[in-house]
C-alpha cells in the first residue's frame, strides 16, 4: 500500500537530483543573478509552504517577513558594514521577532480569519517600512555592498556570490525538509487535521503553531536578506501585500505541501515576470489567469500533479 | 482527602446564557474504578466531560485531580496530567494514516513531539507499540490507509486505540460504543476492561448492557443534577431512574 | 555597428499614463526622425515593463546589457528602479537617461558618470511651482504631503523655495500613501486660509485630491491648488471641470510655440493623445544620445557621455538646454495653470502659461547638487 | 403487481476512487418498513446517500414512483417526497432549534405540525431558541427526526436514528416509527441495534461489502438467525 | 479637545461618516458572501471599480444618467458576479475556502489589470449629478450635497440587506447552506441557484458603492485595490459573517479614521489595523462575531 506514496517520493527525489545538477551548471548557462533571484524566491516560498502545506495556515502577509529581512540585511551591510553572512543572520533574526509578534496575534484565529489577520498586520509592517527613516521611503536602500564573506571571499565576484547564495538556499531548503520530516512536523500535520483532538491528547497547539510560524518567518527573512544582497538594494515592493500574493502564487503553482513545489513555482513565476516584461501584455492579467487556472484545473500544482500521477500509476500496477 | 479518590468535582456548575446545563454536581471517582455517567439525552453528561477536561470553564465549583486543584488549568495541561478524553462525535486525524494516528498519541509521552530538528525516523521506535494497539482493534488491514477512508465504526475503534495509546491515568470515554457494530461491541468491552487495569475510567454510555457488564459504579444525571448514584443493581432498581432514563423495559 | 536602445518603465501600473507605452512611441519617433540608423548600423529599440519593481528592472537591464547588447536605457519612471538601474549602468559602462523618475539624488549623491537625468526633478518642481507661484502672488502655503520620503522631499524643497521668495508656510498635513478620501485634509487646508495648497503627492493620490477639492469649493473659494507632480496626462484624466485653476510645473507643453506644437501634433496623430513632459523628454533624450553617438563616432560609453555633456541640447524640449557634468540636463521649465472649461478652445487646450523659469534657476548647480564626480 | 415505490437496480456508487456500492438492487413497496443490516462499512449509509443524491457519483437505476433519480439534482429528489435523516445528524450550528426545524420546505401535504412535533419531543420545545449544535447529542438526533416529519415526505430514509440515545428515547423513537408505519409512511431504516429493528420492520436486507447478500421477511427471522449470526455477529 | 475647535471636529466626524458609508456597503457585501459562500471575495474591490466604470460607460457611451446607473450598474455587476459564480466559484465550492480566496484574487488581478491596460491608471472623470451639485454651508463646514446623499443611500441599502438576511426565511436557508450545502439541497432547496444569487447580490452591493463613489473619486482601475484591504479589516473587526457587525463597524471605523486624520493624520490608514489587532486580542471573534 505504501508503494503509491513511495513512487511519488521517488519522483521528487529524482527532481532533487536534477535540481542539484542544474544548480551547479546554471551559472555557466544562465544569468547568475537570475538564478540567484530564483533561489531567493524559492526559499521564500518554501518557508511559506511550511506553514500552509504542513500547518494548514495560509498567511497572506508573508511579505512582511521577506521585506523586513531585506531591509535589515541591507541596512546591516550598508550602514554597519557587517559581514554578509551576519547581515543575513541579522535579517533572519529580525524576521523572527516580527514573526513572533504577528504570529502570536494571528494564531488566535483559524482558517480564513488567520489569513486576514496576517494580511492586516503585514500592512502595518508595510507602513512602518514606508515611514521609518532608515528605509529610504520609495527610493529604498540603494547601493548595498555585497561585502567580503568572512573578510576573505569577495562576493562582488559573481561566482562567489552565487556560491554564497546557493549555500544559504540549500541550507534553508534542508531546514524546511527537516522540519517537515520531524516529530514536530508530524504533530503539526495532526493539528491541522483536527485541532480539538490534538488538544485532548495533551498538545499545546498554540505553541506548535507559533513555532511553525516563527520558523517560517525566519526563513522568509533570510530569503529577503539574501535577495537584498544579490540586488544590492532593498525596496518597498518586497513588503507589499502584492508580494504576499506572489508567494502564494509560486507555491500554489508549484504544489502546496510538496518539497520541490516552491522551487518549480519560483522558476516559472520569475521567468515569466522577466519574459512578460518585454511583451506588450499586462503582467497582472497573466498572473491572474495562472491563479485561476491553477485553482480550477490543477490544484495540486505542478509537482503535486506529478506526484499524484506517479502514485496512481504505482497503485494501478501494484 | 480520601487518597482513594482520583477525581473529585465539588459543586460543579455550568451555565449557558442563563441555562444550567450542569448544576451543583458533586462527583467522586475512585482510583481504579470503571465509573459510568448515565442519564437522558441533554442531562449534561458531555458537559461534565467538557468541564473535567477543561474544554469548558466551569461557572462555579472546583475540580481536584489526584489531590491537585485543576479547575483553572488549560486543557492540554490537564491532558498531560493523564486525564484524557475521547469525543462523542468521532475524532481522528483524517489525513493521517491509522498508524500515524496512533503514533501521534504516543509521541508526546515519548518526548518526540517538539523536536523540529530531528528526523522523523526516530518515530519508528514507536511503531511496535502502535501496531500492537492497532491489532487489538482489528485495524491492521488499514494500517497505512488515511483515517478518512474508514467507516464510521472503524473510526471509533481507531479513536479508542489512540486514547489508549496515551496510557492515561484516567480515561474519559464519551459513548465509546456509539456507532460500533454489534459484532464489535463485546470485543471493545473486553478492550476497555483490559485497558482499565491499573487506571481509572469514567464513561458515558447509553448501552445499558455494556454499563452493567463493565461498570462498578454509576452516577445518574438528570437535567444537570445528580439523580442517583450506586452500583448497577441499586441504580436500575430506582424508580426515578427507570422513569427518567431506562423506560419501561429496562434490563 | 548597431545601436540598441531600451525603454524600461512602468507599463501596467500607476505610472502607465505618466510614461508607459507612450514613452515607447516617443522613442520610436526619435529614432525615425534621426533616420533609423547611425554609425552605418540600424538603430534598434527594445522595451520592457519593470512593474515598478527594482529587482525586475535591474534584472531586465542586466540582461539587456549582457546578452542583448543594449547600449542605452531610457525613461525609468519610479525612483527606486531608476536608482538601481543607474547603479548597474555604471558597473556595465553603458548609458542611462532617466526621464520619468523624480528624485534629485540621481544627479546628487547617487550620481554616476554615465547617468543622465532629463525632464525634471524634485528640485525643479519645487522651484517652479513653489518659487514662481510665490512670486506671482501666491505667498502663503499649506501642504498636503504624501507620507513617505518622496513627499517629504518635495514638501521640504518647495517650502524652501516659497520662503526664499518671501512667502510663508502656514502648515502641512501628512496623508498616508494611497489614500482615497482627502476631504478631511482638504478641510484642514481650507481652514488654514492659505492662498496656495501644495500637493506634495503623486499618481492617483493627486488626482483624487484635485477632484475632491472641487467638491469642497476650494478653487472657487479663491484658493489655488498646486500639483507639484502633475502633468498633462493627469489633467486629461481629470477633465477641466475638476482640474481648472490647478497650477503645475512642466518641462514641456505642446502649445507653447511652433516647435512644441509640431512635435505635439505628430505625437497626437500616432497615439491619439498629446505628450506630457515625460514623453517629450524621452524623445529629446534619445535624440540627444543618437546625435552624440554620431558625433563621437563610437558607442563607447565614455566617449558618448563626454559628447552628450559637451553638446548643447536646445531642441523643442530643452530650450537653452545643456548637460552638467553630473548628468543633469538643465533647461527651461514652465509654470502653467489649467484653463477653465470656458477658456479651453479645442481638444487638449488645457494650460495657460504663467511664467517661464530659466534652467539655471530651476535646477541645482553642480556644486549644489552634492554630486562627487 | 404494481411497481414498487422505490426500485433500485444494479446501483454502483463511488467515493472518488473507491467503489463503495457494487451493484446493489432492492425494492421497497409503498407502506413498507425495511431495514438495511450489515457490518460497519458494508455500504448502508452509502445506499441512502445515493438515493437522496448527496452522493452523486453513482450509476445504475433508482426509480421512485416511476421517476428515475439517477442524474437528477438532489433538490429535485427531496422535492419528490423523500425525507432523509443523516447518520451524522446534520444539525446546523448557525440556526436555532426552531430554524433548524422549519428549514426543510414542505414537499407534500400531511406533514406534522410544529405543535405535534413538540409533543413528541418535549426536550426540543424547551431549547427552541438555542443554536442547533448546542443541543446534546441525543437532542440533536431528535431534532433531525423531527425536521423531516414536518415536510410531509412519504418515504423516509433513517440512518441509525437511535445511535447515542437514552433507552427511554429509543423507545420513544420506536413508537414514532411504529406510528409512522401505521400512518402508511414508507421507511428505510439503517440500524445497528438489531433488536430494535426487528420489532419495527416488515422486511430486512443484509448488506456486505457493497452488495446485498440476502433479504427476508421479518417472519423468517427465526430461521435466518443462523445466517445472520454469520453476517452480523448477532 | 486637543486644541482642535469643536466645529472642526463635527466636520471631521461627518466626513468620517461618509467614508464609513463606503466601508459599510463594501464590508456588508463581503460579509454576505463570506457568511453564505464561505468565500473571501478578493475580487470585491475590482467589482466595486467595475460598478464605477459601468456608470462611466453608461454615461459616455449611452448617455444614461446617474440615477439610472445607480439602478443598472449594480445589476450589471451582479450579472458579472453571477457569471463568475457559475463559471468559477461553483466548481470549487466543496474545497477549502483557501481556494476561493485564491481564485477571486486571480480574478481581481485579471479585471484590474485588464482595465488598467485599456484605460490607464490616472482614471476617468465622472461628474456629480445635476440635482446634487453644490454644497450647503452647515456653519461648521461646507458640506457638498452629494456627500449627504451618499450617507442616506448607503444607510437605506445596508438596512434593507440586513433585513432580508436576518429576518426572512431566505436568510436561514443561506446560513444553513453555508454549513452543509448538500444536506440543504437534499431537503429540496435549489442551493446552487441560491448561492449564485447571493454572490450576485453581494457584488451588486459593491457595484452600488462603486456608482456612489464615481462622482467623488476618480473612476480608476486602481480605486478598489487598496480599499479592499481596509474593508477586510473592517469585516474582521465586525466579526466575519456578521451582517449587523459589518454595517455598524463600517460606519464606526469610518468615523474613527476621520478623527485620526485630524489628530495624527499619518496613522489614519493604519488606525483600522491597530483597532483590529486590539479587538482581536480582547474579542477574538470580532465585535459582533458568533465565535469560530
Ligand atoms: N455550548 C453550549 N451552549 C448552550 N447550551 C449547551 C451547550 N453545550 C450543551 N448545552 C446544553 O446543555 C445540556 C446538556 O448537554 P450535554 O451535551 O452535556 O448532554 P448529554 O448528557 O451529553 O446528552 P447526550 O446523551 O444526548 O449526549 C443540553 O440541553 C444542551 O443543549
Ligand atoms: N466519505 C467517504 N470517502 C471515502 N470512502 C468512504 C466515505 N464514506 C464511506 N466510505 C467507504 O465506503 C464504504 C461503505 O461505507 P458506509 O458508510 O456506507 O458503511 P455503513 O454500512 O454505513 O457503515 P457504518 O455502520 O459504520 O455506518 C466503506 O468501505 C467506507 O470506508
Ligand atoms: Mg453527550
Ligand atoms: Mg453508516
Amino acid at each position: 500500500m505504501s508503494t503509491a506514496s513511495d513512487a511519488a517520493d521517488r519522483i521528487e527525489r529524482i527532481g532533487i537530483a536534477v535540481g542539484l545538477v542544474a544548480l551547479v551548471a546554471a551559472p555557466f548557462v544562465l544569468y547568475p543573478v537570475f538564478v540567484m533571484k530564483l533561489m531567493c524566491f524559492a526559499l521564500f516560498a518554501a518557508a511559506f509552504n511550511l506553514l500552509i502545506g504542513y500547518g494548514g495556515l495560509l498567511s497572506f502577509g508573508h511579505a512582511a517577513f521577506f521585506g523586513t529581512g531585506g531591509y535589515l540585511a541591507a541596512h546591516a551591510a550598508k550602514v554597519w558594514g557587517l559581514d554578509p553572512l551576519l547581515s543575513v543572520l541579522f535579517a533572519a533574526f529580525g524576521a523572527t521577532v516580527t514573526g513572533l509578534v504577528v504570529g502570536a496575534l494571528a494564531i488566535r484565529r483559524k482558517g480564513i480569519y488567520f489569513s486576514m489577520i496576517t494580511l492586516a498586520l503585514s500592512q502595518m509592517v508595510f507602513f512602518v517600512a514606508l515611514q521609518a527613516p532608515f528605509t529610504g521611503g520609495e527610493d529604498g536602500i540603494q547601493g548595498v555592498p555585497r561585502g567580503m564573506l568572512f573578510g576573505v571571499f569577495d562576493l562582488d565576484k559573481p561566482l562567489m556570490m552565487y556560491a554564497f547564495v546557493s549555500a544559504i538556499f540549500l541550507l534553508g531548503m534542508f531546514a524546511v525538509w527537516r522540519v517537515v520530516h520531524s516529530p514536530f512536523g508530524q504533530i503539526l500535520t495532526a493539528i491541522r487535521d483536527n485541532e480539538a483532538r490534538a488538544i485532548s491528547l495533551g498538545y499545546d497547539v498554540d505553541r506548535y503553531k507559533l513555532t511553525a510560524f516563527v520558523i517560517s518567518a525566519a526563513l522568509a527573512g533570510a530569503a529577503g536578506g539574501v535577495k537584498s544582497l544579490v540586488f544590492q538594494l532593498a525596496s518597498l515592493t518586497d513588503i507589499t501585500w502584492q508580494m504576499s500574493g506572489e508567494v502564494v502564487l509560486i507555491t500554489l503553482l508549484g504544489g502546496i505541501g510538496t518539497l520541490l513545489g516552491p522551487v518549480v513555482g519560483a522558476i516559472i513565476v520569475v521567468a515569466m515576470q522577466n519574459y512578460l516584461a518585454t511583451v506588450n501584455f499586462p503582467v497582472p492579467v497573466i498572473t491572474g489567469i495562472i491563479f485561476v487556472v491553477c485553482v480550477l484545473l490543477f490544484r495540486r500544482g505542478i509537482v503535486g500533479e506529478l506526484r499524484h500521477w506517479a502514485s496512481r500509476r504505482a497503485s494501478h500496477e501494484g | 482527602m480520601d487518597a482513594d479518590i482520583i477525581l473529585k468535582a465539588t459543586q460543579l456548575t455550568k451555565q449557558f446564557r442563563g441555562f444550567y446545563a450542569v448544576r451543583d454536581v458533586d462527583l467522586s471517582v475512585r482510583r481504579g474504578a470503571i465509573h459510568a455517567l448515565i442519564g437522558p439525552n441533554g442531562a449534561g453528561k458531555t458537559t461534565v466531560f467538557n468541564l473535567l477536561t477543561k474544554f469548558h470553564i466551569p461557572t462555579a465549583g472546583t475540580i481536584m485531580f489526584d489531590g491537585e486543584d485543576i479547575t483553572h488549568e488549560k486543557p492540554a495541561a490537564t491532558a498531560r496530567r493523564g486525564l484524557v478524553r475521547s469525543f462523542q462525535i468521532s475524532a481522528t486525524f483524517p489525513h493521517l494514516t491509522v498508524l500515524e494516528n496512533v503514533r501521534v498519541a504516543l509521541q508526546r509521552p515519548a518526548g518526540l513531539a517538539a523536536q523540529f530538528w530531528r528526523s522523523s525516523d526516530v518515530l519508528k521506535q514507536l511503531d511496535e507499540r502502535a501496531i500492537a494497539l492497532i491489532e487489538d482493534f482489528k485495524l491492521m488491514p488499514w494500517l497505512r490507509e488515511p483515517a478518512t477512508n474508514l467507516s464510521y465504526g472503524r473510526k471509533r475503534a481507531l479513536e479508542l486505540a489512540t486514547t489508549l495509546a496515551l496510557e492515561p491515568r484516567m480515561m474519559l470515554l464519551d459513548e465509546p460504543m456509539a456507532g460500533l457494530g454489534h459484532e464489535d461491541i463485546d470485543h471493545v468491552v473486553e478492550l476497555i476492561r483490559k485497558a482499565a487495569q491499573g487506571r481509572t475510567v469514567l464513561m458515558v454510555e447509553h448501552n445499558l448492557s455494556v454499563v452493567s457488564k463493565l461498570c462498578d459504579r454509576i452516577t445518574v444525571l438528570q437535567r444537570g443534577e445528580i439523580l442517583a448514584e450506586g452500583d448497577y443493581a441499586t441504580v436500575s432498581e430506582d424508580p426515578r431512574v427507570r422513569e427518567a432514563y431506562m423506560g419501561k423495559e429496562a434490563a | 555597428a548597431q545601436v540598441k536602445i531600451g525603454i524600461l518603465n512602468d507599463q501596467s501600473g500607476v505610472y502607465a499614463d505618466f510614461g508607459g507605452k507612450w514613452s515607447v512611441e516617443a522613442a520610436k519617433m526619435a529614432i525615425e526622425d534621426f533616420g533609423g540608423s547611425v554609425l552605418n548600423g540600424k538603430i534598434e529599440l527594445v522595451t520592457a515593463d519593470h512593474q515598478n519593481k527594482p529587482d525586475v528592472g535591474s534584472n531586465i537591464a542586466r540582461q539587456w546589457y549582457d546578452v542583448d547588447g543594449v547600449d542605452m536605457i531610457a525613461e525609468l519612471t519610479t525612483s527606486s528602479v531608476a536608482l538601481a538601474v543607474q547603479e548597474l549602468t555604471k558597473q556595465k559602462k553603458k548609458i542611462n537617461i532617466v526621464v520619468g523618475a523624480a528624485t534629485s539624488r540621481l544627479t546628487g549623491d547617487m550620481c554616476t558618470p554615465y547617468g543622465f537625468h532629463w525632464a525634471y526633478d524634485t528640485r525643479a518642481l519645487a522651484v517652479g511651482t513653489g518659487g514662481a507661484l510665490t512670486k506671482s502672488g501666491g505667498d502663503s502655503w499649506f501642504f498636503l504631503t504624501a507620507d513617505y520620503a518622496f513627499g517629504y522631499q518635495l514638501e521640504e524643497d518647495t517650502a524652501k523655495a516659497v520662503k526664499d521668495n518671501g512667502g510663508k508656510v502656514l502648515g502641512a498635513v501628512k496623508h498616508p500613501l494611497n489614500n482615497a478620501d482627502f476631504s478631511s485634509f482638504l478641510l484642514q487646508a481650507q481652514t488654514s486660509k492659505a492662498k496656495v495648497i501644495g500637493l506634495a503627492n503623486a499618481g492617483l493620490d493627486t488626482t483624487n485630491t484635485i477632484k475632491q477639492a472641487a467638491d469642497f469649493g476650494i478653487t472657487t473659494g479663491g484658493q489655488k491648488l498646486a500639483g507639484l507632480l502633475t502633468t498633462l496626462a493627469e489633467v486629461h484624466g481629470l477633465g477641466l471641470k475638476a482640474a481648472q485653476g490647478l497650477v503645475v510645473t512642466e518641462g514641456y507643453y505642446w502649445d507653447l510655440d511652433d516647435q512644441s506644437r509640431e512635435f505635439g501634433e505628430r505625437f497626437l496623430k500616432r497615439t491619439g493623445r498629446m505628450p506630457n513632459m515625460v514623453h517629450a523628454g524621452t524623445y529629446s533624450g534619445v535624440m540627444h544620445y543618437l546625435k552624440a553617438v554620431k558625433a563621437a563616432g563610437t558607442k563607447d560609453a565614455d566617449a558618448v557621455a563626454k559628447k552628450m555633456k559637451e553638446t548643447a541640447v536646445d531642441d523643442f524640449f530643452g530650450k537653452g538646454g545643456k548637460v552638467l557634468a553630473n548628468g543633469r540636463m538643465v533647461h527651461e521649465m514652465y509654470l502653467l495653470e489649467v484653463k477653465t472649461p470656458a477658456e479651453s478652445k479645442k481638444p487638449w487646450d488645457y494650460y495657460k502659461l504663467i511664467s517661464k523659469i530659466p534652467g539655471e534657476q530651476a535646477f541645482f548647480t553642480l556644486e549644489q547638487s552634492g554630486c562627487k564626480l | 403487481m404494481a411497481e414498487p415505490l422505490l426500485k433500485i437496480e444494479n446501483l454502483h456508487a463511488y467515493y472518488g476512487e473507491s467503489h463503495a456500492l457494487q451493484g446493489v438492487s432492492l425494492e421497497v413497496n409503498e407502506g413498507e418498513t425495511v431495514t438495511l443490516l450489515g457490518r460497519n462499512g458494508a455500504g448502508k449509509t452509502t445506499t441512502l446517500r445515493s438515493i437522496i443524491g448527496i452522493l452523486d457519483d453513482r450509476r445504475g437505476s433508482i426509480r421512485f414512483r416511476g421517476q428515475e433519480l439517477v442524474g437528477l439534482p438532489s433538490h429535485k429528489i427531496g422535492r419528490a417526497g423523500i425525507g432523509y435523516v443523516p447518520e451524522e445528524r446534520g444539525i446546523f450550528a448557525s440556526l436555532t432549534v426552531d430554524e433548524n426545524l422549519l428549514l426543510p420546505p414542505r414537499v407534500a401535504d400531511g406533514g406534522m405540525s410544529v405543535a405535534e412535533i413538540f409533543e413528541l419531543f418535549p426536550n426540543l420545545e424547551e431549547r427552541r431558541s438555542s443554536p442547533g449544535t448546542k443541543l446534546s447529542g441525543g437532542e440533536q438526533q431528535m431534532l433531525a427526526m423531527a425536521r423531516v416529519l414536518r415536510t410531509g415526505a412519504r418515504l423516509l430514509l433513517l440512518d441509525e436514528p437511535t445511535e447515542g440515545l437514552a433507552p427511554v428515547i429509543v423507545q420513544r423513537i420506536g413508537e414514532v416509527i411504529a406510528m409512522l408505519r401505521g400512518k402508511g409512511f414508507t421507511i428505510i431504516l439503517v440500524e445497528q441495534n438489531f433488536r430494535f429493528a426487528a420489532k419495527l420492520a416488515d422486511r430486512h436486507y443484509v448488506m456486505e461489502d457493497g452488495h446485498v447478500v440476502d433479504t427476508f421477511p421479518n417472519s423468517a427471522l427465526e430461521e435466518k438467525s443462523e445466517a445472520l449470526h454469520k453476517f452480523l455477529g448477532v | 479637545m486637543f486644541g482642535v475647535p469643536a466645529q472642526a471636529l463635527y466636520g471631521q466626524i461627518l466626513l468620517g461618516l461618509i467614508n464609513g458609508s463606503f466601508y459599510a456597503l463594501l464590508s456588508l457585501g463581503l460579509a454576505v458572501i463570506f457568511g453564505m459562500l464561505n468565500v473571501i471575495n478578493f475580487a470585491h474591490g475590482a467589482l466595486y471599480m467595475l460598478g464605477a466604470f459601468a456608470a462611466w460607460f453608461a454615461l459616455n457611451l449611452f448617455g444614461i444618467d446617474y440615477w439610472w446607473s445607480l439602478l443598472l450598474a449594480p445589476l450589471v455587476v451582479g450579472l458579472v458576479g453571477a457569471v463568475i459564480e457559475r463559471v468559477f466559484l461553483a466548481r470549487i465550492k466543496n474545497l477549502d475556502h483557501l481556494y476561493g480566496l485564491l481564485l477571486t484574487f486571480g480574478l481581481a488581478l485579471i479585471i484590474e489589470g485588464g482595465f488598467r491596460h485599456v484605460y490607464g491608471s490616472s482614471g476617468q472623470a465622472y461628474g456629480t449629478p445635476e440635482e446634487l451639485r453644490g454644497a450647503v454651508n452647515l456653519g461648521f463646514m461646507i458640506m457638498p450635497k452629494y456627500r449627504g446623499w451618499v450617507v442616506i443611500a448607503s444607510l437605506i441599502v445596508c438596512f434593507a440587506t440586513w433585513f432580508i438576511i436576518e429576518k426572512t426565511r431566505l436568510g436561514a436557508y443561506l446560513r444553513a447552506a453555508t454549513e452543509n450545502p448538500k444536506l440543504v439541497q437534499a431537503f429540496g432547496i435549489n442551493v446552487p441557484l441560491m448561492i449564485t444569487l447571493t454572490y450576485a447580490g453581494g457584488v451588486a452591493l459593491a457595484g452600488f458603492a462603486g456608482v456612489l463613489a464615481a462622482p467623488i473619486y476618480q473612476v480608476s482601475p486602481l480605486m478598489g485595490t487598496n480599499l479592499i484591504i481596509v474593508v477586510f479589516a473592517v469585516v474582521v473587526v465586525g466579526g466575519m459573517g456578521s451582517i449587523m457587525g459589518s454595517i455598524v463597524t463600517g460606519y464606526m471605523l469610518g468615523v474613527l479614521e476621520g478623527l485620526t486624520k485630524v489628530f495624527y493624520p499619518q496613522a489614519s490608514s493604519i488606525v483600522i489595523f491597530v483597532i483590529m489587532a486590539v479587538v482581536l486580542l480582547a474579542r477574538p471573534a470580532g465585535l459582533f462575531g458568533r465565535g469560530d
